[in-house]
């Protein structure tokens, strides 16, 4: 890695190299499709093409392991080639493999053969890596529009089941009409700055004398982005969408799409404007502030599991939100560190809730739970430790994820959010406990049919499962990593927080 | 003319976004979306006379992912028409609370 | 028996004890029914008697952590796996490993449904509270605080009673309120010692050194002294106790009242005082704690005077024992500071004896209601002899163990706060009234439930339960000088080292007080 | 007032209007065709605004291809008919409108704040030297040239997704 | 730092009394087997407690066990007095066997301290006790808890002789509080009687309000004086505490409601006569001869405390003297033949009290240790009566309650069927009623004297009209019980039988004790005989130190009575109106019809007010009790259960849930309402920047 690659973007053909990992994934698609199309057929299984995107996805990592030791010159390209990008890709990447390999049981459950199924994965996955990984505006939008397009679709993917279609309608109603303002927000943003490189936008725009067309189009751009990342009130998709969509694909949504918008909130709002933190941090607190409080409440009388997690998901939401206001280094390790931890435990959760509802997802209320503790005893202890590490209790990943983000708030003086922050987690702990309530406290529901637990869903909860305790237990190493990522990303962003973090909100 | 096309802009974009909460067919709120995509192109049309031709390069893209929007879209509605026999938003609420 | 010596002054004694029950707990997962009783109370045993020597070999009189260790965790943030005991701690750790075995034998015959669940979670809770004894820093500290949660919400929520689920449910959530809150001071300690100091820490000696902004302080003490306050339980954070407690297994309340209790004011000693000391001494803040206190005692005296359940009964009693407790810690004299800790373990001892009697009692009848008995003396009276003295070791009686914990708090508060001492005393004639007609309506009066006259006396299974806290009690009373002794240092220390801290008026008066007196951790 | 700003404002008057009908009928068919209406007139625009490229490329694109595919689909679901009462009542109106009127006077305040015809003409120069579609390609095949690529992924999983969705079940 | 610091300068002090201290153990007197002398009844009392809990039914190894280690223990103890009456102003011992607490400055150690006081009141505890062991052999023959009964009494025995060994404050504390607890486990004995169960548990509760006292007291000494060793308090208290001062005054208050508590004064002496529901032995040995007198100890043990405290001293004085013409007007209307007994108890105590409270410590102890001989005695004949009714009731096949037994309505003529207890029963009471020569005359009437000496003409004028009220009472008694007609049935009648060898041997025993005891100490006022003030003499060394303070502070006491006339004088005007009052009543009584209980009409007005106690009881009951019951209860229902469970716990969970079910409400399901959200966010957040 000594003798680094090193990209000055001077032709196009460099971000062809820097977008590696992108177009191994984006190739790999179509050949997936093209592979479908030619030799599929009318094959009543789509485990092939589920394979060979696992292959695709171990490929793009190769190709993003070799992207960690290229470098970039010169500091205005429209894709960055940093720590924080490769780190991110990691993560979707492991992701992906997560969720395909959970879905290979349900859509044979489900009986979901087209191929594109896994193509569309690629694609989303395509399209996130863009956005996490772009400072410029166009890519950026490009990249979410690729991603969102692909999710909706997935999404909608069981229409066999209205409240598929229901879902995938409403989340692309709204996530068009959120599309809207975002990119209000951004013809406003280059106008005012009158270019759309984020990169560049720092040094065109004063941020002390910031007008109020820019103050404007970052509202608009942080109310497009929390729109992705469900900051409320812009999260009134989420649980239809998480509901109602196949539930490999909820846990895609939980865990990666969700995650990729938060990197690009971070490369736009930390990196790129940290210098407007003044302006943009009312905003931002608000979001914070909102979708820590109104998730947590509203998943006290649900009594749906995956609407119930799906509100955990905006909830959490809400505490990387405070990560992202704290804008110092802490801040954005802690979010890479969260998204690794985050991902462990809501695919794991999933998984459980994919195979306990059975065909046709029949059984995804709470009360279907009951007594799950003695008779399903792995599945429920594995439920257990992921809503345990969700609820943020040590010594499981979620905890130090969270410590992490409480550092960060405390560092930077948002005290009023830390304290927030952890009176909201104590709302969430009641109904984390809840299901594990149902599922130890109460006596049994009635028998049904068993669940096969095929070998790929077990690798996934294992992998999940030891995530989860080991980044509890000993969490050094990753921290590390994640730290190492964020450092020297931006120095001007230490300097937002160089005040005394008590005298500040 | 810049500035009237921004304030021009603005109204086609609250128009949309109106249109939106005044509809309740799903195909006529996506029209509404489409018209405030447009009516942000007519702002990056306007500002791209001082910022440059970039802007208008946006617009390009904003008008394909336009068409990618619009084919995916209609296609979900097509979907749930199956379901629902219906483009009425109200009747969707088989996912709620 | 130089190996021995080497053995438990060394520092991985400690980490043996503190790991060695989760791990046998987790053990329990997978051993056949048909050991598994057998398994986990040798668990216990082994954990009992291997701790027993640290007893003898804790260094009297000496000040420094012991069996110290400390070695890096997640050295990124200055947190690093530090323990060590001392005078504060030791007796606590040990009372702990003490009723282990004895809570595992409860359980022999009181569980009967998931088992091996109810074992494993019993040890790892051990762990969890052993840890949070002998934790030397924050993260880890909070850590185990917060491991112990879920393994006790279990066993309330699974093996309790009736309003199971609301109890847990309550306890969890009570007790995570105070502790959330703790965090974020925590956090706080930590972002100071990085700004002060530039170096991440978590160490808990090293915070001493902190010097902290005076509202500040304040505050941090308040998010501290909340945590604990919940788990002391003091009034009025204290309405998750009754219920915990009535719902929760034998073993349950025995661990809950036993030793998690202990953990609040274990932290108020170990943490909220000699961190803050500002704070936690300022006569305002003082004040507030000792009628607090005050109130403990006698509000929740009165109320177990009212109580028709025999575990809440108990359980009132429990807090108005940590109302006594807490006015020695912020009366905080050596004397008094000793006698809260001595009376924590005394308290353990006899209100562990008393929900074990108490159990005993409804494995017979499956009941808690005292009008249920009577006149017990005639038919089991070797139980009515041992509900008798553990009755009276709870009110202090002389010459047995509560009344040692409790002469000395008062003795040692009414040096300072005469007229506390005053009220609190007030607070021996009130656990008179609340004890003394259980007893009566329980072990004498008329026999006049016929289901009580074919009741069998207790089991040697039994005996080999209740006979060891017995013996305790009666040991602590008449000869509670070793205990005493392995205390005194300690608490003559801290009393007299943050009285220092508060005294040196700057802050480098106060880091030169830190300085001179701080305890380096040296492994001897 | 010249001629140019006399178009302009007599197109913008129109796109307004035609937007409000949009919004108002209560046929999804007539609502389509005015905002094919609005589009022609925002087109309109954009050439007064110096985008002749991208005037065509909204004729085309928009009211060509988007807004058939719309028709398309209307027809195709049956909807063309009126009596379907998707619009709220009166109350809603005047709420939503109201809420309109906000959102346009916010965006009004902070589009005020913009440069507006004082921040000068960079554009006129640029199409002058480079022509008007060399202007737009030049920039959009060199400096954008991996925008475009990712568009034509976009489009794949548009075309992907619309079949897959829409395809009815076997 | 509030609070009385301890001054450097007492250190000093303190460090001098230890070397005293050492100083004592070079005194000539080596004290024999002390430890043994409480150890024995420890050792009976666990091998009675064994055989209680395995062979509760060995009656015979109790029976030797019991009493034996009370006689060996009284051997010890009389050997004791004889070493140490041999020695001249012998220096208190003091034995330390292990350091009970040591922290910081406070250390107390497990420790006897043998001297004059301690080794006196040894010798009464463990006498009576033996005879009272003896007696109950007897009484308590037939009860299935005997070996029980045995081992509480033994272990009370230990109790009272730590109380009485002990060298410091805390020691005495356990012994206090241990003879509390026996006193607790016998009034309770037969505990499946509620209202006797209930009678142990008032006693107990009484008790501690009393021990608070004497806590407060210890922790006040210690941080005064840094110790609670006697030796050492003593020693320092004239120097550390100023005369008359608040300090002093305070501490030797709280000790004096300590002893309120457990010698039954007012107003905390309710307690006692319900004690009587336990076994008579128990109310002889505990509630007449040793126990109750502890606080008599007490505050004789810390006369230099008091002595130093004038006001506590006119307080313990005036205490004494009402509760002594108080219980004993109560006494003059009781029917239970224990009762008048008990009432009787607690106004010869409060003549204790006064003896101590007027500075005439020596008094006080001779009539705690002649009171208990005829005290006792009294109870015993008591006893052997109930005895005696309760085997013909039973043997009449009649219900034998203790309302048929104990009442003395039901009695009358007894003496032809129990004669030995007629006789010992006249002698008692006759010592009781301070009549020439019998031992109470001689006690009672330094008592009287003292105060007179002491200038306390109300007490004096008190002490002399409930003398002669206490001989109208103890009258009253004899005649109900023993002389008159026979109010039993025919039937009944004819089981009446006098109790066995073991109980009146007991009786005859204490009788001779009744009248020699008076003997030890005869002042050289009285005419005729020779003056013998062996007592006084003896325990000269252990009251110096507090006589000295009074003296030097009040002078020495007159020579004459208030109202003129010396003690010779006076001595024979109360012996002579002591006898003209038993004449009287003896004569008025024997003729008047008593009607069995069950027939008799309650007493009403003056009359009913004493039979009614003065409703003490009652005004208990309705002012302190049923309020802080009504407290307790509001605590529990209000507080506890509404305020802060219901209102700040459950209340805070429910309001947190029904938010999220109204939040929850927004999630209608509609697309509409969704976009609706998004646009009223949109224009909050534009209007927030804008604005």
């Amino acid at each position: 890695m000594n003798t680094a690659m090193h990209l000055e973007f001077t032709s196009q053909l460099d971000y062809l190299w820097a977008l590696m990992p992108e177009a191994v994934l984006a190739t790999g698609a179509l050949i997936l499709l093209l592979y479908d199309g030619f030799f599929g057929g009318d094959s009543s299984d789509n485990r092939a093409v589920g394979w060979g995107s696992m292959v695709i996805i171990a490929l793009a990592a190769v190709a993003n392991v070799w992207l960690m030791g290229v470098e970039e010159v010169g500091d205005t390209g429209m894709v960055a080639l940093d720590g924080f990008r490769t780190f991110t890709n990691f993560i979707f990447l492991a992701a992906g493999a997560l969720i395909v390999l959970i879905s290979f049981d349900y859509n044979r459950r489900e009986d979901i053969k087209d191929a594109e199924y896994y193509a569309l994965l690629l694609f989303a996955l395509v399209g996130m890596m863009i956005l996490a990984g772009s400072r410029d505006l166009i890519l950026i939008f490009l990249g979410f529009e690729l991603m969102s397009l692909a999710v909706y679709v997935l999404v909608g993917f069981n229409r066999k089941d209205p409240r598929s279609s229901e879902a995938s309608l409403k989340y692309f109603l709204l996530g068009a009409f959120a599309s809207a303002f975002l990119l209000y927000g951004m013809a406003l943003l280059v106008g005012s700055a009158g270019t759309t490189n984020i990169g560049l936008m720092g040094v065109m725009l004063n941020a002390e004398s910031a007008e109020l067309l820019t103050v404007m189009a970052l509202a608009l751009l942080a109310i497009g982005f929390g729109f992705k990342v469900s900051a409320v009130p812009f999260h009134v998709w989420t649980p239809d969408a998480y509901e109602g969509a196949p539930t490999p694909v909820t846990a895609f949504l939980g865990a990666a799409i969700k995650g990729a918008a938060f990197a690009a909130f971070i490369r736009i709002f930390v990196l790129g404007l940290g210098d407007f933190h003044a302006q943009w941090e009312a905003i931002i607190w608000w979001f914070a502030a909102l979708t820590m409080i109104v998730p947590n409440l509203i998943a006290l009388v649900q009594n749906n599991i995956k609407r119930l997690l799906a509100y955990s998901s905006i909830a959490h939401a809400g505490y990387l939100l405070v990560a992202l206001i704290a804008a110092n280094t802490s801040g954005m390790a802690s979010f890479l560190f969260y998204l690794i931890a985050y991902t462990a435990m809501i695919v794991g959760a999933f998984a459980i809730v994919l195979v306990l509802a059975g065909r046709g997802d029949r059984y995804q209320q709470l009360s279907d739970y009951d007594g799950l503790g003695w008779s399903r005893p792995w599945a429920a202890a594995l439920l257990a430790l992921f809503l345990v590490s969700l609820a943020g209790l040590p010594p499981t990943a979620g905890f130090v994820g969270k410590f992490y983000i409480l550092r960060a708030a405390v560092e930077a003086g948002y005290l009023n959010l830390a304290i927030l922050l952890v009176l909201t987690t104590l709302v969430s702990y009641w109904y984390y406990l809840r299901v594990i309530v149902n599922m130890y406290m109460k006596p049994s529901a009635e028998a049904r049919e068993g669940v096969a637990w095929a070998a790929s869903l077990r690798t996934v909860l294992a992998v999940c499962a030891i995530i989860t305790v080991l980044m509890g237990i000993f969490p050094s190493w990753p921290l590390l990593k994640a730290r190492q990522s964020v450092a020297g990303l931006r120095q001007a962003t230490e300097q937002v927080v160089e005040t005394d973090p008590l005298t500040r909100r | 003319m810049v500035t009237e096309a921004l304030i021009l802009s603005g109204l086609l974009f609250t128009i949309g976004a109106a249109g939106v909460l005044i509809r309740r067919n799903a195909i006529v709120m996506f029209m509404c979306i489409e018209l405030m995509l447009n009516a942000v192109n007519l702002s990056f049309i306007a500002i791209s006379r001082q910022v440059g031709v970039s802007a208008q390069l946006f617009v390009i893209f904003v008008m394909t992912v336009a068409a990618a929007e619009a084919a995916v879209g209609l296609a979900i509605i097509i979907s749930i028409f199956r379901h629902y026999s219906s483009v009425d938003v109200r009747n969707f609420r088989l996912l709620r609370w | 028996m130089s190996f021995l010596n080497d053995l438990y002054s060394g520092p991985w004694i400690v980490t043996f004890l503190v790991f060695f029950p989760g791990i046998a707990g987790l053990a329990c997962l997978f051993i056949p029914r048909g050991w598994l009783k057998r398994f986990a109370f040798s668990a216990g045993l082994i954990e009992f008697l291997v701790s027993l020597p640290m007893f003898w070999t804790f260094g009297i009189g000496r000040i420094e952590y012991q069996n110290y260790v400390s070695i890096p965790w997640i050295p990124d943030w200055g947190i690093s796996y530090a323990i060590g005991v001392d005078g504060i701690s030791i007796l606590l750790f040990l009372l702990t490993t003490f009723l282990l075995p004895i809570s595992v034998l409860v359980s022999w015959e009181q569980i009967d449904k998931r088992e091996r669940a109810y074992y494993a979670m019993l040890l790892v809770l051990v762990t969890g509270i052993l840890g949070v004894f002998v934790a030397l820093d924050l993260f880890l500290f909070y850590v185990f605080w917060e491991v112990m949660l879920v393994p006790m919400y279990f066993l309330i929520g699974v093996w309790g009673h009736e309003r199971r689920i609301y109890a847990a449910v309550k306890f969890f959530l009570f007790t995570a309120f105070g502790s959330l809150l703790m965090l974020v001071a925590i956090l706080v300690l930590f972002w100071l010692h990085l700004d002060q100091f530039g170096v991440a820490s978590m160490a808990y000696p090293a915070m001493l050194r902190l010097d902290i902004p005076g509202g500040l302080e304040f505050w941090l003490f308040v998010a501290f002294a909340l945590a604990f306050a919940i788990k002391v339980p003091m009034f009025p954070f204290h309405t998750w106790l009754p219920d915990a407690h009535v719902e929760a297994p034998t073993a349950g309340s025995v661990i809950l009242a036993a030793v998690l209790l202990k953990m609040g004011v274990y932290g108020f000693l170990r943490f909220a005082i000699p961190l803050f000391p500002n704070a936690a001494l300022d006569p305002r803040v003082v004040m507030t704690m000792l009628v607090l206190g005050l109130i403990g005692i006698t509000y929740a005296a009165w109320v177990a005077a009212m109580q028709p359940n025999l575990k809440k009964l108990i359980a009132y009693t429990s807090v108005a024992h940590l109302g006594f407790v807490m006015v020695g810690t912020f009366a905080f004299t050596g004397t008094s500071v000793a006698g809260g800790v001595l009376q924590m373990v005394n308290h353990g001892v006899s209100t562990g004896a008393l929900f074990i009697l108490a159990g005993f009692l409804y494995q017979r009848r499956h009941t808690y209601e005292i009008a249920q008995y009577g006149g017990l003396a005639k038919v089991i009276p070797v139980f009515c002899f041992a509900l008798v003295l553990t009755a009276l070791a709870s009110i202090g009686l002389p010459g047995l163990n509560g009344f040692v914990g409790e002469f000395l708090i008062l003795v040692g508060s009414f040096l300072r706060y005469p007229w506390v001492t005053l009220v609190a005393a007030t607070g021996v004639i009130f656990a008179a009234y609340y004890m003394l007609p259980m007893i009566r309506r329980v072990v004498w009066n008329d026999l006049t439930v016929e289901e009580n006259r074919s009741l069998i006396d207790l089991s040697r299974l039994e005996l080999a339960i209740i006979v060891p806290l017995l013996l305790m009690m009666v040991l602590m009373g008449v000869y509670p000088k070793p205990f005493i002794d392995r205390v005194a240092a300690s608490a003559n220390w801290l009393s007299e080292r943050v009285e220092l801290t508060i005294q040196a008026d700057t802050a480098d008066d106060a880091l030169a007080a830190a300085e001179v007196l701080e305890r380096s951790p040296r492994t001897p | 007032m010249d001629f140019t700003q006399l178009i302009f404002y007599v197109a913008a008057g129109l796109a307004v209007v035609s937007s409000l009908l949009m919004i108002t009928r209560k046929n999804p068919v007539f609502s389509a065709m005015f905002l094919i209406v609005a589009l022609f007139s925002i087109a309109t625009i954009f050439v007064l605004l110096g985008a002749h490229f991208l005037a065509a490329l909204q004729v085309i694109v928009y009211a060509g291809a988007i807004m058939v595919l719309f028709l398309f689909v209307i027809m195709l679901l049956n909807l063309g008919h009126d009596f379907e009462p998707d619009i709220r009542g009166r109350l809603g109106w005047a709420f939503m409108g109201g809420l309109g009127l906000v959102l346009f006077a916010e965006i009004l305040t902070a589009v005020q704040g913009a440069p507006g015809d004082a921040g000068g003409d960079v554009l006129t120069p640029w199409f002058e030297a480079k022509g008007v579609v060399a202007g737009v390609a030049e920039p959009l095949f060199r400096d954008y040239a991996v925008a475009v690529e990712i568009t034509g992924v976009l489009l794949l999983v548009a075309m992907v997704g619309a079949v897959v969705i829409a395809r009815r079940e076997a | 730092m509030v609070g009385p610091p301890v001054v450097p300068a007492l250190v000093a002090l303190a460090q001098e009394a230890a070397q005293s201290a050492e100083a004592a153990h070079q005194a000539a007197y080596v004290p024999f087997l002390p430890s043994w002398m409480i150890l024995l009844p420890f050792l009976g009392f666990l091998f009675n407690g064994a055989v209680g809990f395995f062979a509760p039914q060995q009656r015979k190894l109790v029976s030797v066990v019991g009493p034996g280690v009370l006689g060996l223990a009284a051997l010890i103890a009389v050997v004791n007095l004889v070493m140490l009456a041999g020695v001249h102003d012998a220096e208190a011992v003091i034995r330390s066997y292990f350091v009970w607490i040591d922290i910081g400055q406070l250390r107390i150690d497990a420790a006897l301290q043998l001297d004059q006081l301690s080794i006196l009141m040894a010798v009464v505890v463990t006498v009576v006790s033996f005879i009272i062991h003896v007696y109950s052999i007897g009484y308590m023959g037939a009860d299935p808890g005997y070996a029980r009964y045995f081992s509480y009494l033994n272990l009370f025995v230990f109790f009272m002789l730590v109380l009485v060994l002990a060298a410091n404050f805390p020691i005495m504390f356990i012994g206090w509080e241990g003879v509390g607890l026996c006193s607790y486990l016998l009034i309770g004995f037969w505990f499946t009687q509620g209202e006797k169960a209930e009678a142990g548990q008032k006693a107990f509760v009484v008790n501690r309000i009393g021990d608070f006292g004497f806590l407060m007291a210890m922790f006040a000494l210690y941080a005064y004086l840094g110790t609670l060793d006697f030796h050492t308090v003593f020693e320092m208290a004239p120097r550390a505490f100023e005369y008359g001062g608040a300090a002093v005054t305070l501490i030797t208050l709280f000790l004096f409601l300590g002893c309120t508590g457990k010698s039954a004064q007012i107003p905390l002496y309710v307690w006692l006569p319900d004690a009587m529901d336990g076994p008579t032995p128990v109310s002889a040995l505990i509630h007449a001869a040793t126990m109750v007198t502890a606080g008599v100890y007490l505050v004789a043990r810390s006369g230099v405390l008091f002595a130093l405290a004038p006001i506590s001293m006119n307080v313990v004085a005036v205490i004494g003297a009402v509760t002594a013409l108080f219980a004993g007007t109560i006494a003059v209307m009781q029917f239970d033949i224990k009762r008048v007994i008990a009432y009787s108890t607690i106004s010869q105590l409060g003549y204790m009290f006064l003896a101590v409270g007027v500075g005439a410590f020596t008094a006080g102890i001779f009539h705690l240790g002649t009171h208990a001989f005829f005290k006792a005695l009294l109870f015993m004949a008591s006893g052997a009566v109930i005895h005696a009714m309760h085997h013909a009731l039973e043997h009449a096949g009649e219900p034998a309650g203790e309302d048929m037994t104990q009442d003395m309505r039901n009695m009358g003529g007894l003496r032809s069927h129990l004669p030995t207890t007629f006789k010992t029963a006249w002698v008692a009471a006759l010592a009781l009623a301070g009549v020439f020569p019998f031992a109470g005359f001689f006690s009672k009437d330094e008592i009287i004297w003292s105060a007179g000496a002491a200038g306390q003409t109300v007490l004096w004028a008190i002490g002399i009209a409930t003398a002669l009220l206490t001989a109208g009472y103890i009258t009253r008694w004899l005649v109900m019980v023993f002389h008159g007609e026979n109010r039993m049935g025919r039937e009944v009648r004819g089981y009446l039988h006098e109790a066995p060898l073991v109980m009146t041997g007991a009786l005859v025993v204490l009788a001779i004790g009744s009248v020699v005891t008076g003997w030890v100490n005869i002042p050289e006022a009285l005419p005729l005989l020779p003056e013998f003030t062996w007592l006084h003499g003896f325990l000269h060394p252990s009251f110096e130190a507090a006589e000295h303070i009074l003296v030097e502070h009040l002078g020495e006491p007159a020579h004459a009575a208030p109202v003129g006339g010396g003690e010779g004088v006076w001595a024979i005007i109360s012996t002579v109106a002591a006898l003209a009052v038993i004449v009287i009543v003896f004569n008025a009584l024997r003729a008047k019809k008593y009607r069995p209980a069950a027939e008799a009409v309650e007493p009403s007005g003056p009359a009913g007010l004493l039979y009614h106690k003065y409703y003490v009881d009652e005004v208990y009951e309705t002012l302190i009790l049923r309020p802080f019951r009504g407290i307790c209860r509001f605590s529990w229902r209000v507080i506890d259960q509404v305020v802060i469970d219901g209102v700040a716990v459950n209340g805070t969970a429910y309001a947190t849930r029904f938010f999220g079910w109204i939040v929850s409400r927004l999630q209608t399901g509609q697309v509409g309402t969704y976009a609706l959200i998004v646009v009223l966010g949109v224009l909050v957040f534009l209007g927030f920047v804008t604005l």
